[in-house]
């Protein structure tokens, strides 16, 4: 992995979760963008996301979870990153997050108290996170350096 | 109890084929697939019979929908579930009584389709602690035969399980044995779009299950609805395609001796496409069934609303709800299956899932009785559809030397059959569509399917059109752009003529 | 202030004749007219001219629809108007930015469009004073040119003056001065739709002046649009009757100079039908504008929602709203007239009054570019329809010798020309429509009208079957149950199939 | 007008109101029932309403309105009424009485107070109308005779 791409991005589809059209466009368009993503696919368990980011020593992982369970999916997700040793990489989510129409503000707040760097709403398209992911991936590798 | 167990067993006792599998052999698969979950031991088949027996004909799917062939009805039926049992009694009802439901739904939550029944129960605990529903559906296995009665007694209407999975052998059972008198799934479609690592022959295995189970019903004097549901990835799938992987189902079933088969197509959003899709698959179905002598199975057709990325704006999706529940009946389907303006919300309130069926029910009315018999433009493109859907028919029957379970197999993993966007590993999914500039679905690649090179000629042309007018570059971009294209906003959709 | 004491002085100076208005006999009536009311005297033909031509294209009615018709694009125009001016901004600004609509509407209330300025005038200060309209549309005479220029200023969209009346010289002079660029009415049209006591005579007289106002611009180089509204009393009224008066209204503009003349037709809320009519309508004013000599008038096509009793249920009525633009489209309109859920619950509020043009928006998108040419069951009745414009057609303008201001007069005093359900007492209502069994309009009883043999006797047969089917008595209950039809609850309209 | 008729009724539309089809129906209707109907036809005003219940010696006046205006066209009916002698004389009113969907309990208030004796909302069919309308009529002529 060299330094040249613009960070280095796990995606999939947590849980048993089959919706792969989002993703595979998203993870597409950051692949254009410059960036490199080791795209783990549909019905994607938390385990598997955290492993490839381990091996891949990634800077981000980018979760979708359109089917309404992630709720229940992604309990936990944060810990098992930190117990895995990446307790600081960026985790996102996207998609359909819970049951039915919620308050979209709510949701975003349960996503962030339960770990997630950021959460966004149905009707996301690539160009509304590329800009804010390089960014956020610029200011993680100028922390990981102050900090060594 | 994971699934692979059991069709891991099934393939060293059985090879892959069409076969119908032998009573005996049948029983014996039955009960150890009933014993892998507590409740599956509460299944007694010829009680489970006497109590379809006992209920209204109005209540049994089968009899509904040949009542709707017979004359010329298009039925109702929404999707819908919810975890708990009051909030799924409470959706069911207000489906029947506000939204004039035809077919009552129960969708299954995703962990159930999966058989995590164990995730299932906890996801159906918290939906009860929190009192919202947590799951995406109705846990039926968790729930179990007497409860799902419970519900069955309270409405009155059929009641179809819609349990989008490969692994249908528990769901199945549980659901007909609760009552339930339809279960939507098969092997082909379902494992091609709802899974990722499982294989198509194990798909196809687990809903020759299925079907012989519908079949043991039958000779205890029960007629079931199964449907098949050729919506596959619900991404752009063009007519060809889905009426390709619904007759390769319904001859599946068939020979498991199931005689009442319902097939769904998903709209593509385009008038005479879709009705012309309607018919084509009404006729194509029944000719590949009399070709291969199943000439007694009834094989009515659903019409889907669209299945792919709708619009957040209500004013914009409830368009697409009328039109689906119009087009439905022009087409000639006896069923839509309606969706809401919630679809790009997020799973619609009982409300707005009632008012979508209203809104469809008008469609339907408001299409009269029109059809496009006659009409040139719907006669060229029913043509060109079946000249598609046989060419490769013919060569994927060909390729299982007249088994088609073997023949599909073989043409999924040689790219003869394949799906678009679909997350099976055994799918190649290189088949791009993409709407051209009239609207219509054209196939922009046809990865390794062995279109005819006329229609696919035909297509590339239409296609290069639009890629021209839109000055969008002709590749994988037209076909992204075809995915959002309907749930783009209506000023970027239609513009103000003059600013264009 | 009546407006009767105008007509009766021209019928002495003018006797009826389809002759255009001599130019300087017209700037005397101008004159007269304008003395009637206060704001009258404020027009300045030449100053207002300039204005007009000051405007960017895209607020000129005239340019827009041609754009229209050369692009193929069918524009969606709502209907609304509010007393105060200030409701009034707020609900254009509405229909402009989350409608899109392309031409936004200004209807006066019906006191305006009696010439009652007084009583206008009331109704708006009681409105003011209530901050709520007590008037059913928008004063414009009472408001007066600023005020008019003022809204125009503001919005990026033509506007059309929506006055339903047989008196427009106030409204007319006072709209098109204030810089809107439409105006919809005409002589026959409204006359027969909106008048008690008002003779067809002096309806058309009134028209003519309005036409010849247009044509007066025309010659200062200021295209307006002027349309012709032939939904009559929105009452089940037959494609054929729409569109004879569609033509012989047309006529009398062409006499008096306009170029630019949109015919409007209600639907009939059957598909074929409704696509039918709007292609026959098409057709035959052309034709008959042709034979007349008049070879350069333009003349797009606007379908019109349902004008007919519509159902209280908001989900019901979205699928009358969203058909009503997919129709037009299909059809081949180049506008369509937009209503709203809230069209049987009250005049809508801005936002219902957007939504409807968002439904309709999208309804129009959904039928992407395909038409009913070719298709039989469409061609038969289009044919029908052409068959039954021209037969009368021919007789009224043999009635006239040649005049079709005398043949349209003499044509409603015997009957030869009629209209359903009109309140006019010039005219003999005795012609009765009702829907048949397939959901097609048709004549039960045509009154006096001499219509082809074949064709009444067809429309005949198909009404017996529904008098049939539907246990009605052939006779006026069924044409009655068919004014009720489409306001009837879902679950009447199309019971669940195993009720019925 | 002999007394074997259900009741003498005075129907039209209000004002500068067109809207003639309900009202031709209603009317026709009432007939059909047994009432004598005066039918007034469409863009009667208020006067000739009572003119033509005084000629006929009316049970009931049906007023319609459904533009929207009727709330203006209506101020004063009662008393109009009561000022030419007819100051027991039921009225009803049916249609769409006001400018938009207001809430119909508020709009039969008003109509109440400004002299209504019954008002109708839109959706009314002949069929809700003529057996209250018979008993208000019987009710009426009872109280006269005893007056009497
Ligand atoms: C197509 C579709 C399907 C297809 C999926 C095919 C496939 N293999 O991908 C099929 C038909 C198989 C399907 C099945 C089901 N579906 Co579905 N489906 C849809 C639908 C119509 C469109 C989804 C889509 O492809 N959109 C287009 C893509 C481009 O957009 P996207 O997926 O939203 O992704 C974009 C953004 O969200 C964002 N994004 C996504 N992930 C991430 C991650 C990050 C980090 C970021 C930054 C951004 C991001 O970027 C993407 C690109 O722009 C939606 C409703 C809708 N949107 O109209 C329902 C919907 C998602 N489905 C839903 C449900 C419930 C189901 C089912 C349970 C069946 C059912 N409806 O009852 C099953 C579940 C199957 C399973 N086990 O997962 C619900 C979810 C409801 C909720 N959460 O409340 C929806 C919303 C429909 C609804 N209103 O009920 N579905
Ligand atoms: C057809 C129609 C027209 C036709 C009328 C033809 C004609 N000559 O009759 C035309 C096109 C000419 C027309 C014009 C206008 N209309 Co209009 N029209 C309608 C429509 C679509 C149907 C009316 C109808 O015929 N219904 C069928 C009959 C059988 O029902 P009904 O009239 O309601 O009558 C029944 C009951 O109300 C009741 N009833 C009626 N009167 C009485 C009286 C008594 C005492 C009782 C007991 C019962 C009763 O019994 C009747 C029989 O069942 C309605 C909306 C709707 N309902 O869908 C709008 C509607 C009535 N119109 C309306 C308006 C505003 C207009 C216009 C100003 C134009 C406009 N829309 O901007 C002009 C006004 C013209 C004028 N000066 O009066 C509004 C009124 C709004 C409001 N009050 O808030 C409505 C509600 C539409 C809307 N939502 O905006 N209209």
């Amino acid at each position: 992995m060299s330094e040249v791409n613009k960070g280095v991005l796990v995606t999939g589809v947590i849980g048993s979760d089959t919706h792969i059209v989002g993703n595979r466009i998203l993870s597409r368009a950051l692949e254009q963008e410059g960036f490199r993503v080791v795209s783990l696919g549909a019905l994607t368990p938390a385990a598997e996301f955290v492993e490839a980011a381990i091996e891949t020593n990634a800077d981000a992982i980018l979760v979708s979870s359109l089917y309404g369970q992630g709720e229940l999916d992604c309990d936990g997700f944060r810990d098992l990153c930190t117990e895995a040793g990446l307790s600081d990489i960026l985790l996102y989510i996207g998609g359909y997050l819970v049951v039915g129409d919620q308050p979209w503000e709510e949701v975003r707040i349960r996503f962030r108290d339960m770990g997630f760097d950021r959460a966004f709403p149905p009707g996301t398209r690539p160009s509304d996170v590329t800009n804010v992911l390089e960014q956020d991936i610029a200011a993680r590798r100028a922390d990981a350096k102050q900090g060594a | 109890m994971g699934n692979a167990t059991i069709t891991d067993q099934d393939s060293q006792i059985r090879p892959l084929s069409q076969d119908k599998i032998p009573r005996d052999e049948f029983l014996k698969m039955r009960d150890e697939n009933l014993a892998r979950w507590s409740c599956g031991g509460d299944v007694d088949l010829d009680e489970a019979a006497a109590y379809h027996k006992a209920m209204v004909p109005e209540k049994h799917h089968a009899h509904v929908s040949r009542h709707a062939v017979a004359t010329g009805a298009c039925l109702t039926q929404p999707r819908g579930g919810f975890a708990t049992l009051d909030m799924h009694k409470d959706l069911l009802q207000k489906l029947e009584v506000d939204g004039l439901a035809d077919i009552l739904p129960t969708t299954t939550d995703s962990y159930t389709r999966n058989e995590r029944f164990g995730q299932a129960a906890d996801g159906l605990t918290a939906s009860e602690a929190k009192g919202r529903s947590l799951l995406n559906g109705f846990p039926l296995v968790n729930h179990g035969i007497d409860r799902i009665r419970e519900i069955v007694d309270q409405v009155n209407r059929p009641i179809i399980a819609l349990t989008g999975t490969a692994m249908p052998r528990m769901t199945g059972e549980i659901a007909y044995a609760g009552g339930m008198t339809g279960y939507l799934g098969s092997g082909i479609a379902y494992t091609t779009s709802y899974t990722k690592e499982f294989s198509i022959a194990d798909g196809i295995r687990n809903y020759q299950y299925l079907d012989r189970l519908a079949a043991l019903y039958l000779e205890k004097g029960v007629e079931l609805h199964r449907r098949q549901p050729s919506f596959l990835t619900g991404t752009n799938v063009t007519p060809s395609i889905g009426i390709m992987v619904a007759v390769l189902d319904a001859l599946l079933a068939a020979e498991q001796g199931v005689k009442h088969y319902g097939l769904e197509l998903t709209q593509v959003m385009h008038p005479i496409q879709d009705a012309a899709s309607i018919a084509a698959c009404k006729d194509l179905v029944q000719e590949y069934l009399h070709r291969a002598g199943h000439k007694d199975v009834f094989t009515p057709v659903s019409s889907l609303h669209w299945m792919g990325a709708w619009p957040a704006n209500r004013a914009q999706a409830s368009a697409m709800v009328v039109y689906g529940g119009f087009i439905a009946k022009v087409g000639g389907a006896h069923n839509v299956t309606t969706k809401s303006t919630s679809e790009a919300l997020g799973i619609p309130t009982p409300e707005y899932n009632a008012e979508g069926l209203v809104m469809s029910r008008m469609g339907i009315y408001l299409a009269r009785d029109f059809t496009f018999e006659g009409h040139p433009e719907y006669q060229l493109e029913k043509e060109m559809i079946e000249l598609e859907v046989r060419t490769i028919l013919d060569k994927v029957l060909e390729m299982g030397n007249g088994d088609v379970a073997k023949g599909a197999t073989a043409a999924f993993e040689a790219g003869v059959m394949d799906v678009p966007w679909s997350p099976n590993r055994g799918c190649q999914s290189l088949i791009m569509p993409a709407r051209d500039d009239k609207g219509y679905l054209r196939i922009l690649d046809p990865g390794k399917m062995p279109f005819p090179k006329d229609t696919l000629r035909y297509h590339r042309d239409q296609l290069q059109q639009r890629a021209d007018n839109k000055g969008i570059t002709f590749g994988p971009d037209l076909a992204i752009d075809s995915v959002y294209e309907l749930s783009e906003e209506m000023a970027k959709l239609m513009p103000y003529p003059l600013a264009s």
